[in-house]
């Protein structure tokens, strides 16, 4: 199977659904870039080149760029979304999130409900998250938890470009709001991707290594890194367990609780704030859905309660690293066990 | 500018329609049968009806908090309403939106709005549907006073400018919002001139003249429809009841108030197509007993639904999930 | 000691820090209302009468009536104490954040880590939250998780009127962006208030029933309803702790833990939607550091995942009832219980 | 308009600080040295320059990403600035801040900020401050042309002239945001008229000649100062470098690009005031030796930072939790 890009897997997934379906249009600033100067249209191609050659194949009026103006913009594809488009909407970072959330969490996201179920929002918002280059507070954070918070909206966290392209082909044809979170350390990333259009389900978690002495549960950016540890703790007979939700709304509870009954042992590992968090949700569901399989404490590696610092001293201590997730299965694992229940029948 | 009489009637049924519908809503409030915060659109009458009336089911309106006089105005069942307005099962949107949220997008209504300045990204995007299939449809947005000023409804007039959407912005002044006027809200000279400024027509009328209003639509609409990008539409309609019903309406003054109500669109439209023997005042009697019995039917429906049932809570989140 | 409503207790708390410090300045829309107007100022004194008098005292260069427009005057709020004022802002429903919260989440609760400790932002952010007065799905949300997240912001939850006029003065002279929570549902509850101007400070847990079967966790209007929960059980000889954190951002910590360590049983009670939420978070905490001391699985009651519904019939199923609490406690005491576990050194 | 002789030579020397720093910014960070996004405001110097000439440390200007220049006009320390643009210790915000988020609140600079948008309302505060304790200050937003879109901007401008406040709207037209032109993405005539609208006195100034600009800004502080409310300045000053270092600029014409620096501010400014014997030649070279020297020793003091210790990462998010 060839080899792709992560960037070539998004990119590759919006022209594939773009032919399929005359309603996908693409929204959002310079998605091409050079309307309105004095040089080349398609000048940028997405400010990191994932949208790169779009406008080529399907002209201005699908791939449409927009003053900034993201309430706009985002609103106006919530709209289309309820009208009869399906558009796929571009926040660049989504720290941005804050200009234009209305229209995501009370608009597009309530729509269905408040209408009765008389309303479909077929919307797409995609938007690079993570920290890693040094882009300090305003254009690094994750924010996942903020959106798998909301009732109404679907939340998607792709950890490579296999899964990349086919949680976005599932985003575009699902009928609900999905937030599409691309971690902007993993564009270079390559994994095997089939040219073909394929659709992976939302809610079916992956499992990124198989073990028995310890579960993670890991997202986006996370994973690859905890793979790297497994691997590594595997060579000194440590078994886990990685498992990748891929998307946090809806989440694949059943995964995580029937990996958890059979470990007995659970660390989470995400790159968002620790409060009120998908670190904090994971943990809870286990707490009240798989507590008598736990043996030890649950442990979460997470970024500190501060936004993301610029200098890179400061931004690598911040994002969760090999040696925290490290340490963390270890202490999790020297806990002392406490021994099974009779569970309630 | 020429009406058939059937437009006219029509165009009558529509605003008494109204005028009903919120004078019973009003009284059923007062009963305790309405639930939530209720905004009424008496006075306004012919704002509503003088844009609704140039759209068809497919075009579509998005709407604010207040709400009620746009659905009517755009041709939403009456019944359907009153029982959402009741909270009970049948509602347009099942009793879960209520006044706030009254939507029925088979009629081209992309809902109430309780986020004021919520809705003109939103009806942008109903305009960019219309462009990108080339349907030749058109989408309007309706904005009072207060919500001109917010940021959103900027955006979507640059916007719906750059990408020339087949939209029109109608920004319905009945000079306050809240209980905050509008000289004191809004630096600009008039909310007209401030849209104007983002580079399309915009034209200010009378909203209690629906001839006035019907005419500045017509203009809007042949214009979005054939290419020739947004229109804003400011209309003067003071309403008759305070913001909410209940709002004592102390930041206004009696003789304000009275001045609004003696300037009363639907007389107006009634007194002028009479006198210029458009219409004939039996002809319009017999509309406002049809619309009498008609809301009458509406409440006697709304008392005897029953409750959404408890399946109702956890349905229709999502499509699929 | 007086009776005061919880309206006339923030009120209070408005009037004592206004007439103490001149830099104290009330800014939103309709604090006073009439301005622009053909009759009265002061006809609104806000959509529910909490600031009502206030422009009377002191005019209107310190109670600031806005347009419509809340980015634009939070975001002026935020300047305005990040340059030698102490504004108390109002957004009045909690649900325009999404109007806005980039000037609170971005910039206001950014600046002093961003700055590197040079600035303060000593702002106050009012809001209404929480259902029940069938104002739907726009109107009723509560959000406390959204805002517990984001790091730099302190989220404050007052239950009662005592609380309310404490913690207010208390945010008013805290020198760091915090969130103040009322409840439209509590603003007629009565306590007894001091006159004179107390400061309550943030993140110590008022205890407000003792026991020791189990620990419920509750925020807000949960609290009262969890207190009468309580007293009913106690009838029934189940020792119920009730405790109220009343701020989420700082969280008491050692007192839910202490309370756990006792009880060994937790309900966590919030009317919030349950993913990545205070609840969720809550349940996290005990699961990480009070794991050894829990007999059963965590319960928690929350809203459920969706927006709020309009009809009475539905929101009063939304919203977290006595019977359910009450179901709660009586289940998470049938649960088998685990035995203690030696602990860690 | 007059200046002294002291004036013009502090002009010349911010605006060839300015020059100097984005040049050498440039280059460390090809050399790997700067982490992170990187604006530079090279050929806009005249605009930032002649803004902030005429305010002092307790005036407060707001800026954006493209922030370096304002921060230089304002008074920010250099070395403190390359410190925290190489993610040192000791830089004016710790570290933590780097090149989108650097301020210095000692002398009324409020922020870069990375919101694009972003310190509009902000800076409207700032101006609240000044009108709430009289004391006679002011503050100034920076926006680009692309920000000059954005909601939160339109609401800061009502929001100035409603409370009549001391705030000055410079909106910088350097023809593009990102890789998009301003005759693309605005639908407005020009962003000055369209500022006026919004019901301030707005002027559109050559933001290349530092005459210009310090002149409509004199006009501007003084009504400010004295109760008259807010003003809007749209200056035209296309950069030198691209939208962020590394940006191939493919949007752009080479022509374009080679006019813009032939249009050189700093060269303008220099070429009139020694031909109207304001100023000597040699004057300015010693400004020139004495500022390169200023910079090679910032950025031999931000080389030889150390990096901030581990503590500082859960340092100062509160000032008490
Ligand atoms: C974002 C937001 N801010 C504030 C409110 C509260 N609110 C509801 S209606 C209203 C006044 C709206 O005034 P206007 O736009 O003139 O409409 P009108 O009520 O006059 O029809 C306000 C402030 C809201 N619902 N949404
Ligand atoms: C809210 C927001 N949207 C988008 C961006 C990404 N972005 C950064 S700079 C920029 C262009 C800004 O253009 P302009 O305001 O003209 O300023 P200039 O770069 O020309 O100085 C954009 C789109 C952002 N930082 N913030
Ligand atoms: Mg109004
Ligand atoms: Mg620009």
């Amino acid at each position: 199977m060839p080899k792709k890009s992560y960037r070539q897997a998004i990119n590759e997934a919006l022209r594939q659904e773009m032919q399929r379906d005359p309603r996908v249009v693409l929204i959002g600033e310079d998605l091409a870039g050079g309307h309105g100067g004095s040089g080349e249209i398609d000048a940028y191609g997405g400010v990191l080149g994932v949208t790169k050659g779009l406008i080529k194949e399907f002209g201005a009026e699908r791939v449409i760029d927009t003053p900034i103006t993201e309430a706009g913009f985002i609103g106006m594809a919530a709209g289309a979304a309820a009208t009869g488009l399906r558009p796929v909407v571009e926040l660049m970072f989504v720290d941005f999130l804050g200009v234009c959330f209305d229209q995501i969490f009370n608009q597009a996201a309530k729509f269905r409900y408040m209408f009765g179920g008389h309303a479909r929002t077929p919307l797409v918002v995609r938007a690079m998250a993570g920290a890693g280059l040094r882009a300090a507070a305003q254009h690094s954070q994750m924010l996942d938890s903020i959106f798998t918070h909301v009732p109404g909206l679907k939340v998607v966290m792709p950890s490579n470009a296999y899964d990349a392209k086919g949680l976005l082909i599932q985003a575009i044809r699902d009928d609900d709001p999905v937030i599409f979170l691309e971690h902007k350390t993993l564009y270079d990333a390559e994994a095997d991707v089939p040219d073909d259009a394929y659709a992976i389900p939302f809610g079916e978690a992956e499992f990124v290594c198989d073990g028995d002495d310890v579960t993670i549960v890991a997202f986006s950016a996370m994973v690859p890194r905890c793979k790297a540890v497994a691997e590594k703790l595997a060579r000194d007979g440590i078994s886990v367990e990685v498992i990748d939700p891929r998307t946090t709304s809806p989440l694949d509870e059943a995964s995580i609780l029937e990996s958890v009954e059979r470990t007995g042992r659970l660390v989470v590992v995400s790159e968002d704030n620790p409060r009120c968090s998908i670190a904090s949700d994971i943990a809870a569901l286990v707490a009240e859905k798989g507590f008598y399989s736990l043996r030890a404490p649950v442990r979460s590696v997470t970024a500190p309660h501060t936004p993301v610092p610029f200098s890179p001293a400061l931004e690598d201590l911040y994002v969760p690293s090999a040696a925290r997730i490290e340490a963390a299965v270890r202490a999790v694992l020297s806990d002392p066990a406490r021994g099974a229940v009779q569970q309630k029948a | 500018m020429q009406f058939t009489r059937e437009q006219l009637l029509d165009a009558y049924r529509r605003m008494v329609r109204i005028r009903a519908f919120e004078d019973r809503v009003n009284i059923e409030f007062s009963n305790g049968n309405v639930p939530g915060f209720v905004h009424l659109y008496a006075g306004q009458e012919a704002s509503g009806v003088g844009i609704c009336l140039e759209l068809g089911d497919d075009d579509w309106i998005g709407s604010t908090h207040r709400g009620h006089g746009h659905c009517i105005a755009k041709g939403c069942d009456v019944k359907g309403m009153m029982v959402e307005i009741f909270g009970k099962e049948g509602g347009l949107c099942r009793g879960k939106g209520g006044s706030m949220h009254i939507a029925d997008l088979s009629k081209g209504m992309l809902g109430a709005n309780a986020i004021v300045g919520g809705n003109p990204p939103l009806v942008i995007g109903a305009a960019l549907t219309a462009k990108t299939l080339k349907s030749g449809k058109l989408a309007v947005s309706f904005t009072g006073d207060g919500g001109a000023n917010q940021g959103t409804t900027f955006e979507a007039m640059n916007l719906a400018v750059v990408l020339k959407l087949p939209a029109i912005f109608v920004l319905e002044n009945n000079g306050y919002g809240e209980g905050t006027g509008v000289s004191y809200h809004c630096g600009a000279k008039d909310l007209a001139s401030r849209a104007a400024a983002f580079g399309m027509p915009a034209v200010t009328v009378d909203g209690t003249d629906f001839f006035a209003v019907s005419e500045a639509m017509r203009d809007a609409a042949e214009r979005a429809r054939t290419g020739g990008g947004p229109t804003a539409i400011e209309t003067h309609c003071p309403r008759f009841y305070g913001h909410f019903v209940g709002d004592p309406q102390l930041y206004r003054s009696k003789d304000e108030i009275k001045a609004a109500r003696e300037n009363d669109p639907i007389g107006k439209f009634r007194a002028r197509t009479v006198a210029a023997a458009l219409l004939e005042a039996a002809q319009l009697d017999a509309v406002d007993r049809e619309v009498e019995q008609e809301i009458e039917e509406a409440v006697a429906a709304a008392s005897g639904a029953p409750w959404p049932s408890p399946a109702e809570l956890e349905r229709d989140v999502y499509v699929q999930y």
